[in-house]
Formats: structure tokens, C-alpha cells, sequence
């Protein structure tokens, strides 16, 4: 009873520093943003002012069960799925370390894929029930795009795996402590075939034509505001920590202790973020054929490398 | 013994002679003479039929002269398979036609049923005959009959029809005669056993010369390709009931003959190899015809020329599992292809041109008949467990014994083809609106029964093969004896 | 219902704390201020340092900001976007236009007074008001949140009947066939 | 006892047929009791065992039993029956040609379970015919296209069990024997020419059934053609004869073959594009009907991959994926059918917004959808992974990109699905519509808790599954692969069901709760009118939801593979064929003169070879 204790209380504040750290960069990276845009910006804790804004705002209409179920699938994706990402190394020797071993042991990286999707289909079941165009509109990019990034992902994931033998996070994390080397040098070519698909996945331009503001109102959340708008924005912080995490665990060689792992995901989150803020937009099956083109090849090119 | 093997011919004859002077005292008799000589000549088969099983064949001779001189009648397992199958066709046929058309005259029905016994004469006369003269004269009558019956109808089609097949007909006659003409200035002898006894010492050249022209002349009363021309013809421009009298009982009688020749008479080593091929090619081009045609008699009577073609393969194999095939395959197109004949005579009754598309929708007008089409459609098409597929499957064992892989997939492609067309049918009975304001035509009380005897037996031997597989096992071993028919013949003695 | 400074509990301060410095714009632009909401948003004004970003639909905004003048056809747009944002929510009249009609204010169908149609929480003065102003204009109404006083949603339920029958004047059919509005 | 059974089936299927003539309640009666008390009799009283009855046709021995193996796939051919019969009394009451619906159905049943317990070839194929032209009928039973769909669907049937037929009587020749056990372990007997030819011919006669890649282009038309009520057996039963074929094939005989691997190999490529390609079809779809045939042609591209990888893990998962793939797929199809008797169509594009209505539909659908996109913790996940795994461990890298793509890009169709029927805007069109009756949805719902419970506690199926691959050769899997509801692979990784399921509980219900009880009391249900469309407020009969090229941008991305389809290459040759049947036709042109002309030639021409004929 008390370990379950231990454990669901280690759950929470798993939770609490996701939460925190991905609300966190989301403010980081508006100040950011707004620097290169030559502005002052808004302060970097502007994402929990937001939160609480929208924690705090009516949610006076829905549009059905869905709805309501919509944020809450995306909150359990993301939540689980957090769950299951070593965010320190396990066994480490920080003296927090053992709190966030929440439950690596019982998943590996297939499980992770898929339970990250539960996500989007729950989103996108709320957001097809409100019945705004838009926002089917919008799910149909996300989906289409999400087809298109998943194959570099898993080309550059199956060579990992096939080259230590392993598909579980922990395995990768402690192969990399072995061996000194980061995976992202032991085959690069899969890091940046990796590195193509978490563009993908953050949305940032070029890849952000699911919610373009302008053009969808928004997409999959136009008819979502207050507490639906709040469970997604942190469900959404919570995913790019999980994400950054999971990127930084494979590629990375993990974290050993919390500065480290904040200052290891804040450097990989900058990448598609600049990229992000330069970049023009690419239309869905533009960006859907990019990715089956180099990411692609780089991903081929890591199974290559990986075989031989 | 309620009789003798002659009088399966003498009968009918007598009968075909007698109907006119009946019909002169009691007109209704014209039509119920026929069926009672049927009947008789049934129970007459099944019971000799009985009789063979327990004390070996059954040689009757004739006007007192022994063999080789006298003519003989052969009634053994084999044999008296090839009669009982007539007969019982014949009669299922005078059923089915006794009232076919309640509008049919007199004197039509009158000619009718005289040609009917005169059919069932000729081919019982084939079947039973051991003499190569007298099967010439069988093959007349029965020619001669079926002739006439094409052009039953009167009409500018069925006339020519009827003269393609006269045309065919009489230059098969010819070759049928130069063939006889040279055994017979070879050996001085026309009895099947004698000759076969003596084949080896026929010069080989005109040997392979006279099995050729048998073949030919043969090949074209069992539609043989390419010599089958006015089959679908015939078949077409022919009453319902003709058709199915066709593929029931004349192609039956004249490919006998065609298996005689090559199993006992001749020793020709390469004669199964050419009827495998001529098999093939029939087969092939048969069914490939098949699919294309419009009209339902005509696609029916291609099918039958298939399903022959599909017998001389299995007989081609020269095995006694491809001859029990053969003669499998044979029962059950024998059954099979009436009951399609008087089933679809009937979907497409009223119909002018009878046109496959004339029958769309019928299923709801006419669900028995319908029925029974498909059921013979199913079971002609080998779909289990309808009776064709067992005969399919014991071709293709008998096949596959002899190594025949590639001659089982060109079968097996060719059968998808006949799929193809049968189930065009059936799909339109069952799945299409009605389009033609034609009304079904009600199937005649004595036609039910007929149909439905002939459903029964589909179902039976689906079901229930090896009810009639020892039958026919007897025939394929009696058909392969050949020493023993020979001795059989040459030693029989006046009783 | 009318809240004063003083009866505000702890948890209005913090609620009133972040949504003032929260503020999601929806800009409804068709007259000609919708000019100056771009150099207001970008970086020479750069209205994020104070909170203040656009939302796409009424359903995430907070600040219905109205940029200029509003005709009968627009006002029927502008009462169904502000029926539908979410609770607290609060209006901008921006402009002239707004308050009397500005410079169109005898035509036919100009609405003169936005303030009978629309619970309108700040007025920012001016034809055009320049950024600065708007931003001004944005300050009082964070101001008015901070004190408890920018309760125009309040007003509009309150006085709901008066403030329908006063567009169903101008537009009957259509008010008829909005969807009642009872939150 | 089973003689028994099968004998009740066909009985009953005539009696149905007949008590449908008479009257309607009648038939439905005699339907039910002759679908589940012959079901029954078979579940209570058929044990696993080598020979139940033995019959001798035509001097070939018959006989019957139950494998392990067959034993698994009649727990699915029961299971669905039953349901499906339930919910066929209401799915076909008021339609034409209930009676031959009854009947096919029961023949379907009985062929079904008579393939699984033959022990010989010659009644497996019998079984598998009466299968064929069972299904066939319903196929066409609506009447429509049915020149088409019907004798595509044919001529693929019988193209696969000529194959089957072919390689059974080779087999005899060779072998002297049509028992299935003697041909397995007798294979290295048969000469090398024909340990070749007869798997590929069998694959072929299977792989028909299982819709693989090349021989699948009858599928989606035939499912989709068919009543509902039936598709449900038809893709999730009645496919998986073809990979209960497949299973024989691939695992008793290529094993035993040299060149055994090179066939497993591009038999799993095979599947693996198939998966793919149907995949993609699926998503372009704009009825449920196809949208769902495509996806189960897609579904069993993963068990064929599974099945020819056959390694213990991707056997468990193919096996699990059979039978859960049945139930998904059963629900699936029953909701169409439901939502087709409800409101008369299945298009997208006209049915939206049923999620109201049609409450425990949705419900059911959307449990079966999670299964099929293999999302945990549903039971297609537990497939997924075990195959994933076995294909990684298995060093088939590409191949297992190549499904990634697949599962992936079935997200997109599984999202479609759910949209277009249940999602978007209520119009006042189907505002009569009401949830169907109990009779139909309660069959789709057991289904589709069904998966949710195997999702988490497979091993109430891998115990089934581990005998039936202990039958096949494979050692016990139990305590390797898994023990209770942990999975492994043979790298050690694994996955733990069930705190997955409560992890998602305990989150789910927290939020749900937070979002839902927190916010009940303001919040209140507005009609999906009321969005913000610019302040426009749409009229009642607008019609806002997104239906039309609903997938465009994705379909833009995939233009160059939608623009070549095998169904083309198929069609041209059909044409090609039929002109050459054509040109042949012609020999008989109809003038004696030209007969008598052939006559001759014949003649000429046998005289001419008789020396090479006859030597």
C-alpha cells in the first residue's frame, strides 16, 4: 500500500515538473521569439498567467460528451505517457531520483508511440463533436502530418534498436552510461532523421498549418476556451516535456540530475523553434512529402549504417 | 429375367411402327405408348442390369448365327450402363414432353414421340450392337431421328439448323463407311470382338487410316471439335426436351462408340493422346464460345460440347480411374443437362429470340424452376456438394496420377470460364429486375416431376456419391477388360 | 451584483490578477481601425509585454475589441461573437465610430451608439486613436479588471431584455433566430 | 455427434428458407435456433481431438476432428455467428430476400466450422466450395452491380480454390494420401518441383480468401456489398479460413523447405504491402462500408505478415489479431449496419452529428476503433506490439517501417470513420433518428467490451492460442512471451497491461471528473449550430461539417500511388480475354459450308500427322 503511495505520489510531482518545466519553455520561448522579433515580449512566466486566466474563465457551453472526454483523452495520453519516459537516469545519484521511476519498467518505446496517439484521437474526437468545420479541418492536417513524420521516427527508432537489441528506454539510457557515447554521435544519421520528426511533432512552422490562426480559427481547439483550452494547453506543455525527454533519454544519453536534463532538452527544444520562427509555412501534403523525402533518406540511411 | 437384350431395340422399333396405327384408335395413346415401352425397357435394365452384376455379361446373338458371323448384342456392366442411362433419359424425356406444349397437335406430337422412339432405337442399338455394320445402321437411325426432331419446329431456323446437321451428318455417314469398308478388306470381318482380336494383323497404315476416319465420323455426332458445328445449332432450334434428348442419350450412344473403337478395336498406341487433345481443344474452345453467347439454349449447348470434351480427355487418360471419371462426368451431364435444358426451356418460354437477358428476374416469377437452373448450374459447374463436383474431382485425381499438371490447370482455368457464364445466368434469375414484361411460363405437372426427380438425383449423388459409383466402377472395368470381351463374344454359344 | 474593491476575496484577486495581465484579443476589424491593431501587436508597440495577444475565435477570447464604426448588418456579427465568448469577458469600442458614429454618424444604418447594443466596458477615443492610445485604452480596462470593475457581462445579463429589444429593433429576423442567450 | 451438428445446420438452413416462405416470425425463429443450438452443441460437446467421425465417399476417407488450431479459430466462427444472428433478425427485418439472407448465412456457419474440423483435403475443400457460393449469394443480395462485384468475387473464389483443388490432387498422386496430417509430415516425399508448386498453389488458394495483395481486388467490393449483418462473419471470420490455410501452409510446410524462407519472406512483404495499400485505399473512402472493407483487407495484411514471419511472438500475435480483428472488425461492421437500418445510407457525406442519437453505437464503435488504430488499452495494441517486436527481432527493419506506416496512416481513416458518422453537425434531417434496437446493439457492444477486456487480460485468450501453437510445433509460450497480462519479447522488453489500463483509469477519471463535475453545473449542451462562425449564426438546413475531401491534403501527398491501381492491370486483362474469347467465338460462324470445310481439314490434317500420332 505504501509503495502505491509512494508511487502515485511520485506520479504527481513527475507531473508537477513536467507541467511546470513545459509551461515554463512555452513562456521561454514566446520571450524568445518576441527578441527576434525585435519586441520586449511578455515575461517568461506570461504561459501560467495564461493558465490561470483560462483556469479561471467560465466554461459556460459544450457540445456533447465528447466534448467534455476530448481534454481529458489528451490529458491521460500525455499524462501515461509520462509515466512511461525515464526522466532521470534510473538509478542515478541524485537524491530525488527515485521519484520520477514512475513506471519505465513497464513499457518500452512501441508503447510510448502508440499511447502518445491516444492523445490526438481524443482530441480529435472533442474537437470533431463541436461540429466547427475548422476543426475537423485542422485534425485532418494533424493526422495527415502525423503519417508523414512517423516514418523518419520510426526508421531512425528501428535502428536504434536493432542495434543494441533493445526497445526499452532504460536499456537505451544505460547503454549510452556504458558506453560513454550518445546515440545521436553512434548514429547520426538517425538523430537527424529523429531530429526532422520532432519538428514534425512540436508544430512550429514549417509544420504548424493545423491550428494556423488565421486561416482555421485555431483548428482542432477554435470551439474550446476556459478549462477545455486549460487541460489542453497543459496536456500540450506536458507532451513537449515528455517529448524533449524522450528525445534527450535516446539520443542524449539522459539526464543524470534535473539541471542537466533542463539544460539538455531546453538546447534540442531551440532547434525547431528558431528553425521554427524563420521558416515559412508548409500546405499538408508539402509537408507530409517532405518528410518521405530527406528525413526519409536519413532514416534509411541510419537502418543502413545500423546493418552494417 | 423379364427379358432379353434385344428387345431394348426390338421395342421401340416396334413401337415407332405401332404409334400411328394406336393413334388412328385412341389419339391419347400416341403420347402414352412411348412412356409405357420406356417404363418396361426400365425395369427391363435395371433388372438385367442385376443380373450382370451377379453372373457376368450377357451376349444375346441373333438370328442363330454364332459369332463372328451372326450379329450379337453385348449387355454387360458397361453396356448396361450406357441402356439404362438412355432409357432413363428417354423416359425422363417423354415425362417432360408428354404435355411440353398443351397447344401441340396431334399429328405434331404424333411424329414427335415417333422420333423419340426411334432416337431411343438408334442409340440403345449403338450401345448394345457387337457388330461395326450394324452400328453403322444404329447410327443412321439414330441420325436420322435426331435430324428430324431438330427441325421440329418447322421454322426457317430450325431448317437449317437441321440441314447443317443433315450436311454434317451424312459426311460422317460416308467416312463411317469407308472406314467399315476397309476393316473389313483387311480382317473379312465386322464383329467388335473379332476384330479387335485380329487388329494387330491389319496393315498399320490403313489401320491409323480407318481410326481416323471413325474418329472423325464419330467426332461429329459427339461434337467433337472442330467437326461439332451444328450442335448449338441444333441444340438451339431444337424443343427443350430435344436438347436435353441431345446431350442425354445421342452424344452418350456416339461417344460410346468413339470409346469403343479406341479401347477395344484398335490398339492404336497414340489414340489417347489424340483424344486428349481433340478433348482439350473442344473443351477449350467450347466453353471460350460459351461465354460469349446471348442466347440460353445455345450457351447450354456449348456447354454440353465442353462437358464432352471434358469426357474424351478423361477417357484420353486411358486409365481405369480416368475411365471411371469419364463415365462419371458422362452420368452426371447426362442428368445435369437436362434438368438445365427443361428448367431453362421453360425460364425462357415466351420469349421470342431466347435471349439470356430475358430471364432476368425470373427467380421471383418462377422460384421452382429457377431453383432447379441453379442447382444445375451449381452442379455443372462442380460446386460442391452438387453431383459435379464429385466427377470434377475424380477427373482430376485420375489426372493427377498421370502426371497431366499442366492439362489440369488449362481444365481448371477453362472451368473458371464456365463459372463465369453459369453464374451470369444465375445472377440474373435471382438479382435482376424484371425488365420484359414476359410473364413465367408454369412448368407442366408431369415437368415438376421430371425436374424434380432430376434435382433429387444432383442432390443424391452430391450427397451421397457411392450409390451409384459401383455402378459405374463395374462399367469402367468392364470397358477396360478387353481380353475378356473379346473372349466373352467369340465364345458365346446359342442358348 | 455590481462588485466594489472592497468586498473582493482573496480569490477574485488572484483570478482578477491573471486575467488582467491575460488579455486575448478578439479583434473585430471591419472598419478602418483594424489598421492600427497590426503596428499595436508588433514590435514597435508590442502589446505581448502587457499580456495582450490575439485569439482566433470567441470562444478563447477574453476583450472583444470593436475597431470602428458598426453598421446594422455588422452589429448583428458583433452581438453573436460577444454572446458567444465566455464569461469574463469585456468590450473595447475603439474609436470614435463607436460612440457617436464618427464621421458617418447620419447614415442610414450606422449604429451611433454602440453602448445600446453592447455592454461596452472602455471607450478609446480618437479617428483614428494611434497605438499608444489603444494600448492606454487596454491599460484602463486592466485596470478596471484589477479593481473588480469591468463587469459590462454582469450589465449585459442584467439588463439583458433592454439591451435585446434594442437589437431586435434594428434587426428583428435575425435576433429572432439567434440562439437564446442565457448564460 | 459433429455429423449431427452439421446435418442441423443444413437442415435448418432449408427449414429457415422455407419457414421464411410461410411466415416471417417463423423464419426468424427457426433462424436463431438453428444458428445457436447447433453453435452450442458444437461448443459444449466438440473437444479437441484427432478424429469425432469418419465417413467414406467415392473411396476417400473424410474425417473429421478438431486441431487445437482449428479449435481457436471456431471460438471466433461461433462467437460471431451467434451475435451476428442476433442482430440479423432486426438488421434484415423489413428487407428482400430474407429467407436466401438465412440461408446463406447458417451455410456460411456450417462451412466455416466444417473447414476447421476437416481433417482431409477433400472436405476441406468441399466445406471451403460451400463457403464460397454461400458467401457469394449474399454477396449479391442486394441486386446491385451484381454482374460485377458477384463474378469478380467468383472468379477470385474460384481462381484460389481451383489452386487449392489442383494442389489437392497432386498431392494425392503423390503422397496416396488426402489427409491433411500425412501431407505435412510426408512433405519432404514429394519430388522438389512439386515441394515447391503445391505451397505456392495453396498460397494462392489462400491467399485469396485473406485478400492478400494481389489477388485482394475482389474484397472491398464484396464486403461492401454484402448485407451488414454478414460482412461482420464475411471479414471476420470467414477471411480468417484463409489465414487458417495459410497458418497449415506456411507453418507445416515451408519449414520443411529449403527455399521455405524465400516464400515467408515475400509472403510477409506481401502482407506488409498489403496492410499499406489498403491502408491508403481506406483513408480515400467515402462510405463506411468500403472505408471498413478496405480495412480489414488492410487488417489482414498484418496477420499474413505475422503468420509468414512465424516466429513464436509474431505467430501469438497473428493469432491474437485474428480473433480480436473479429471482434473489432464484427463491431464495427455491426454499427454501420445499424446506422444504415437507421437512416438508409452509410455515406459520410450525408449521415453526421449521430452521436446523440445513437449513443451506444458510438460507444461501441469507438472502443473498436481504438482497438483497430491499436492504441492501448484496447486489445489491437497487445497485436501490435507482439508483432512489432517479433518483426524488429526478426531483423524485418523495412517491413516493419512499412506497418508502422500502415497503423499510422489508419489513425486517418479510423478518425473518418468516427466523423462521419458520429461527429460533426446534427441536422434536422436525422433528428428522427433513434438508437437501434436492443437486439442489434447489444450484440456490438459485447463485442466490443470484449476487446476491451482482452486488452488488458489477454491471457484469457493466449491460453487458447498456446495450445493451438503447441499443436503447430512451437514450444509453450507461456511464462516466455508472457505470463498473466505482462507481454515479453525475446529481448526481455515488455509491457505491463494492466497498470497501463489503470494508469489511464486513475488519470482519466481525474480529469473527466475535474472537467466534467467541475464545470457541470455552468456549463450547458448547445447545439453544434452554434459555433463561432464569424458571427454568422447558420441556418438550419446549413450543413457546416467538414465532409468532402475530407482527406485531401493527405490524398494530394499519396496522388502518385492512387493513380496506379492493381484492379486496372486486372481489368485489361479481362478485356484482353475477352476479346481473344471473342476472336474464338468466331470459328463458329454459322455456315455449313464452312463446317464441312473444318470437317475436312480435320481430316486432311489427322491423315497428314497420323504418322507422328500414331508412329
Amino acid at each position: 500500500m505504501e509503495h502505491i503511495l509512494i508511487k502515485i505520489l511520485g506520479a504527481i510531482a513527475t507531473f508537477i515538473l513536467a507541467f511546470i518545466v513545459g509551461m515554463t519553455y512555452g513562456g521561454v520561448v514566446r520571450k524568445i521569439t518576441a527578441r527576434v522579433h525585435n519586441r520586449l515580449g511578455p515575461p517568461f512566466y506570461q504561459n501560467f498567467i495564461d493558465a490561470l486566466k483560462l483556469f479561471s474563465k467560465k466554461t459556460a457551453i459544450h457540445h456533447g460528451v465528447m466534448h467534455f472526454l476530448g481534454p481529458a483523452f489528451l490529458m491521460v495520453s500525455s499524462v501515461v505517457s509520462l509515466m512511461f519516459v525515464p526522466v532521470l537516469i534510473p538509478g542515478g545519484d541524485s537524491w530525488y531520483n527515485s521519484w520520477f521511476s514512475n513506471m519505465i519498467y513497464d513499457g518500452d518505446l512501441i508503447f510510448l508511440i502508440y499511447i502518445m496517439v491516444f492523445g490526438s484521437l481524443g482530441m480529435a474526437l472533442g474537437a470533431g463533436q463541436t461540429g466547427n468545420p475548422n476543426s475537423s479541418i485542422g485534425i485532418t492536417r494533424g493526422l495527415s502530418q502525423m503519417v508523414g513524420y512517423e516514418i523518419p521516427w520510426v526508421l531512425a527508432l528501428v535502428s536504434l534498436m536493432l542495434m543494441y537489441k533493445t526497445t526499452s528506454i532504460v536499456d537505451f539510457i544505460n547503454v549510452q552510461q556504458e558506453t560513454g557515447t550518445w546515440l545521436m554521435f553512434a548514429n547520426p544519421f538517425a538523430f537527424i532523421a529523429g531530429l526532422f520528426a520532432l519538428m514534425g511533432m512540436f508544430h512550429y512552422s514549417p509544420f504548424d498549418i493545423i491550428g494556423a490562426p488565421a486561416e482555421l480559427a485555431s483548428g482542432p481547439v477554435s470551439e474550446n476556451g476556459g478549462k477545455f483550452l486549460f487541460t489542453m494547453m497543459s496536456s500540450g506543455s506536458v507532451f513537449s516535456f515528455v517529448k524533449l525527454t524522450l528525445f534527450v533519454d535516446i539520443f542524449m544519453g539522459g539526464a543524470s540530475n534535473l539541471v542537466v536534463l533542463v539544460i539538455k532538452t531546453f538546447t534540442l527544444y531551440m532547434i525547431p523553434v528558431l528553425y521554427g520562427i524563420v521558416s515559412h509555412r508548409y500546405r499538408t501534403e508539402q509537408a507530409v512529402t517532405f518528410f518521405w523525402k530527406w528525413p526519409l533518406f536519413f532514416g534509411l540511411l541510419a537502418v543502413l549504417y545500423a546493418v552494417l | 429375367m423379364v427379358g432379353t437384350p434385344v428387345l431394348f431395340i426390338a421395342i421401340p422399333l416396334l413401337a415407332a411402327f405401332l404409334i400411328p396405327l394406336l393413334g388412328m384408335i385412341w389419339k391419347e395413346s400416341v403420347r402414352i405408348v412411348p412412356g409405357l415401352v420406356l417404363m418396361y425397357l426400365m425395369v427391363l435394365a435395371v433388372s438385367l442390369m442385376g443380373h450382370v452384376a451377379h453372373n457376368g455379361p450377357i451376349i444375346e446373338i441373333i438370328a442363330g448365327w454364332a459369332p463372328p458371323i451372326g450379329i450379337n448384342l453385348v449387355f454387360n456392366a458397361f453396356t448396361g450402363f450406357l441402356v439404362t442411362l438412355i432409357i432413363f433419359m428417354g423416359l425422363l424425356v417423354w415425362l417432360y414432353s408428354y404435355r411440353f406444349k398443351s397447344n401441340v397437335e396431334y399429328e405434331p406430337a404424333r411424329k414427335y414421340f415417333i422420333l423419340l422412339m426411334m432416337l431411343v432405337t438408334g442409340s440403345t442399338g449403338v450401345v448394345l450392337t457387337g457388330d461395326i455394320f450394324n452400328l453403322f445402321v444404329f447410327i443412321e437411325i439414330t441420325s436420322i431421328s435426331a435430324y428430324a426432331l431438330t427441325a421440329f419446329y418447322t421454322g426457317r431456323d430450325s431448317a437449317e439448323a437441321s440441314f447443317k446437321y443433315v450436311m454434317m451428318g451424312s459426311l460422317a455417314s460416308t467416312m463411317l463407311l469407308i472406314a467399315i469398308m476397309l476393316i473389313y478388306s483387311q480382317l473379312g470381318t465386322l464383329n467388335m470382338a473379332d476384330v479387335a482380336s485380329k487388329i494387330h494383323l491389319m496393315d498399320p497404315t490403313l489401320k491409323a487410316i480407318s481410326f481416323i476416319l471413325f474418329v472423325v465420323a464419330l467426332g461429329v455426332e459427339a461434337e467433337i471439335f472442330p467437326l461439332n458445328g451444328w450442335a448449338p445449332d441444333a441444340y438451339a432450334e431444337a424443343p427443350g426436351p430435344v436438347g436435353a434428348a441431345f446431350a442425354g442419350i445421342v452424344v452418350k450412344a456416339m461417344l460410346y462408340a468413339l470409346i469403343r473403337f479406341t479401347y477395344t478395336i484398335f490398339d492404336l498406341s497414340g489414340a489417347f493422346n489424340l483424344l486428349i487433345i481433340i478433348g482439350l481443344l473442344t473443351l477449350v474452345i467450347a466453353e471460350v464460345a460459351a461465354i460469349r453467347q446471348d442466347k440460353l439454349k445455345r450457351m447450354l449447348a456449348y456447354s454440353s460440347i465442353g462437358q464432352m470434351g471434358l469426357v474424351m480427355v478423361a477417357f484420353g487418360i486411358g486409365t481405369r480411374e480416368g475411365v471411371f471419371a469419364a463415365l462419371f462426368i458422362m452420368l452426371n451431364h447426362a442428368i445435369i443437362k437436362p434438368l438445365l435444358f427443361f428448367s431453362g426451356s421453360y425460364l425462357v418460354y415466351h420469349s421470342k429470340k431466347k435471349y439470356i437477358s430475358d430471364i432476368d428476374g425470373m427467380g421471383k416469377l418462377a422460384p421452382f424452376t429457377s431453383l432447379l437452373f441453379a442447382l444445375g448450374a451449381f452442379a455443372i459447374v462442380g460446386l460442391p456438394p452438387f453431383a459435379g463436383f464429385w466427377s470434377k474431382l475424380s477427373f482430376l485425381v485420375a489426372a493427377a496420377d498421370n502426371d497431366m499438371v499442366l492439362i489440369i490447370a488449362l481444365i481448371l482455368a477453362v472451368s473458371i470460364v464456365e463459372i463465369v457464364y453459369y453464374m451470369r445466368v444465375v445472377n440474373r434469375i435471382f438479382f435482376f429486375k424484371r425488365t420484359t414484361g414476359l410473364l413465367a411460363r408454369r412448368p407442366t405437372f408431369n415437368a415438376y416431376i421430371v425436374m424434380s426427380v432430376l434435382g433429387i438425383i444432383v442432390l443424391m449423388i452430391g450427397f451421397f456419391p457411392d450409390t451409384v459409383t459401383g455402378y459405374i466402377q463395374a462399367a469402367a472395368d468392364s470397358l477396360f477388360d478387353k481380353t475378356q470381351y473379346i473372349h466373352s463374344v467369340l465364345t458365346a454359344s446359342i442358348q | 451584483m455590481y462588485n466594489d474593491k472592497n468586498s473582493q476575496k482573496i480569490v477574485d484577486i488572484i483570478q482578477n490578477y491573471a486575467r488582467k495581465h491575460s488579455l486575448w484579443v478578439l479583434a473585430y476589424g471591419t472598419g478602418c481601425g483594424a489598421i492600427e491593431i497590426a503596428p499595436t501587436m508588433t514590435s514597435r508597440y508590442d502589446a505581448e509585454r502587457l499580456g495582450i495577444r490575439g485569439a482566433a475565435t470567441p470562444r478563447q477570447a477574453d476583450v472583444l475589441l470593436i475597431t470602428g464604426y458598426l453598421t446594422v448588418k455588422t452589429v448583428k456579427r458583433v452581438v453573436r461573437v460577444y454572446e458567444q465568448m465566455q464569461d469574463p469577458k469585456y468590450v473595447i469600442g475603439f474609436g470614435s465610430c463607436t460612440i457617436n458614429g464618427g464621421m458617418y454618424y447620419d447614415s442610414y444604418n450606422t449604429i451611433n451608439l454602440l453602448d445600446r447594443y453592447l455592454p461596452v466596458d472602455v471607450y478609446i477615443n480618437g479617428c483614428m486613436p494611434r497605438p499608444e492610445a489603444v494600448i492606454q485604452g487596454f491599460v484602463k480596462l486592466q485596470e478596471l479588471i484589477s479593481q473588480g470593475k469591468a463587469n459590462g457581462a454582469a450589465k449585459y445579463k442584467e439588463n439583458l431584455e433592454w439591451y435585446k429589444a434594442n437589437q431586435k429593433k434594428i434587426a428583428p429576423k435575425w435576433f429572432e433566430r439567434a440562439p437564446e442567450y442565457n448564460w | 455427434m459433429l455429423t449431427l451438428i452439421l446435418v442441423i445446420f443444413l437442415g435448418g438452413a432449408i427449414l429457415t428458407w422455407l419457414g421464411r416462405k410461410i411466415n416471417p416470425l417463423l423464419g426468424d425463429l427457426l433462424f436463431l435456433v438453428s444458428v445457436i443450438l447447433p453453435a452450442t452443441m458444437f461448443v459444449m460437446n466438440i473437444k479437441v481431438g484427432d478424429t469425432i467421425a469418419q465417413h467414406t465417399l467415392l473411396g476417400i476417407d473424410l474425417v473429421w476432428g478438431l486441431s487445437p488450431l482449428a479449435h481457436l479459430f471456431s471460438l471466433v466462427v461461433v462467437g460471431l455467428g451467434v451475435m451476428l444472428s442476433i442482430y440479423s433478425i432486426s438488421y434484415m427485418r423489413g428487407k428482400e430476400k430474407v429467407g436466401m439472407y438465412y440461408f446463406s448465412f447458417i451455410l456460411s456457419i456450417m462451412a466455416m466450422l466444417g473447414i476447421l474440423v476437416s481433417r482431409d483435403w477433400i472436405s476441406f475443400f468441399i466445406f471451403w466450395e460451400i463457403m464460397t457460393w454461400s458467401s457469394y449469394l449474399m454477396v449479391i443480395l442486394n441486386g446491385k452491380k451484381v454482374q460485377s462485384i458477384g463474378i469478380k468475387y467468383f472468379v477470385f473464389s474460384a481462381l484460389g480454390a481451383y489452386s487449392m483443388l489442383m494442389a489437392l490432387v497432386i498431392i494425392n498422386s503423390q503422397l496416396g494420401s488426402f489427409m491433411l496430417s500425412d501431407t505435412f509430415n510426408n512433405f519432404q516425399h514429394l519430388s522438389p518441383a512439386n515441394q515447391i508448386l503445391i505451397p505456392v498453389l495453396l498460397l494462392v488458394a489462400f491467399g485469396v480468401k485473406s485478400a492478400v495483395m494481389p489477388l485482394h481486388i475482389w474484397a472491398p467490393d464484396a464486403y461492401s456489398n454484402s448485407p451488414m449483418g454478414y460482412t461482420a462473419v464475411f471479414s471476420g471470420a470467414l477471411s480468417k479460413m484463409g489465414v487458417y490455410g495459410l497458418v497449415l501452409v506456411i507453418i507445416s510446410m515451408t519449414t520443411q523447405l529449403p527455399a521455405g524462407s524465400l516464400i515467408r519472406i515475400i509472403v510477409a512483404w506481401l502482407g506488409g504491402f498489403t496492410a499499406a495499400a489498403a491502408t491508403l485505399w481506406a483513408i480515400t473512402q467515402d462510405d463506411g462500408k468500403k472505408l471498413l472493407a478496405w480495412s480489414s483487407i488492410g487488417q489482414l495484411g498484418y496477420i499474413v505478415t505475422g503468420v509468414a514471419i512465424g516466429t513464436p511472438l509474431a505467430m501469438l500475435a497473428a493469432m491474437f489479431l485474428v480473433v480480436v480483428h473479429a471482434l473489432f472488425k464484427g463491431s464495427l461492421f455491426m454499427a454501420v449496419g445499424a446506422i444504415e437500418k437507421q437512416t438508409g445510407t452509410t455515406d459520410f457525406k450525408e449521415v453526421n452529428g449521430l452521436i446523440r442519437k445513437m449513443p451506444v453505437t458510438f460507444i461501441s464503435s469507438l472502443l473498436s476503433i481504438i482497438a483497430l488504430a491499436g492504441i492501448p488499452p484496447l486489445a489491437g495494441f497487445v497485436s501490435k506490439w507482439m508483432l512489432y517486436e517479433a518483426l524488429i527481432q526478426n531483423h524485418n527493419y523495412l517491413l516493419v517501417v512499412l506497418l508502422f506506416f500502415a497503423s499510422t496512416a489508419a489513425f486517418l481513416y479510423a478518425y473518418k470513420f468516427l466523423h462521419g458518422y458520429f461527429l460533426g453537425q446534427e441536422e434536422p434531417e436525422w433528428a428522427h433518428v433513434k438508437e437501434a434496437p436492443m437486439s442489434m446493439t447489444i450484440p456490438m457492444l459485447l463485442l466490443a467490451l470484449t476487446t476491451f477486456v482482452l486488452g488488458t487480460w489477454p491471457q484469457l485468450l493466449f491460453n487458447s492460442i498456446d495450445s493451438a501453437m503447441q499443436y503447430l510445433g512451437y514450444d509453450a509460450t507461456n511464462g516466455k512471451l508472457w505470463t498473466d497480462s505482462v507481454l515479453f519479447s525475446q529481448w526481455g522488453d515488455k509491457v505491463a497491461l494492466q497498470p497501463v489500463l489503470y494508469a489511464i483509469i486513475a488519470v482519466f477519471l481525474f480529469f473527466a471528473i475535474f472537467l466534467y463535475f467541475k464545470g457541470r453545473k455552468a456549463t450547458r449542451y448547445v447545439t453544434t449550430k452554434d459555433i463561432s462562425t464569424s458571427g454568422e449564426i447558420p441556418k438550419e438546413w446549413e450543413n457546416l461539417t467538414f465532409k468532402v475531401n475530407f482527406m485531401q491534403p493527405f490524398e494530394r501527398a499519396i496522388e502518385p500511388f492512387l493513380k496506379r491501381q492493381i484492379e486496372k492491370y486486372y481489368l485489361g486483362f479481362g478485356k484482353g480475354m475477352e476479346a481473344l474469347f471473342d476472336f474464338t467465338r468466331r470459328i463458329y460462324t454459322g455456315n455449313g459450308q464452312t463446317y464441312a470445310i473444318y470437317a475436312i481439314v480435320f481430316l486432311a490434317l489427322l491423315l497428314i500427322f497420323r504418322v507422328s500420332l500414331f508412329g
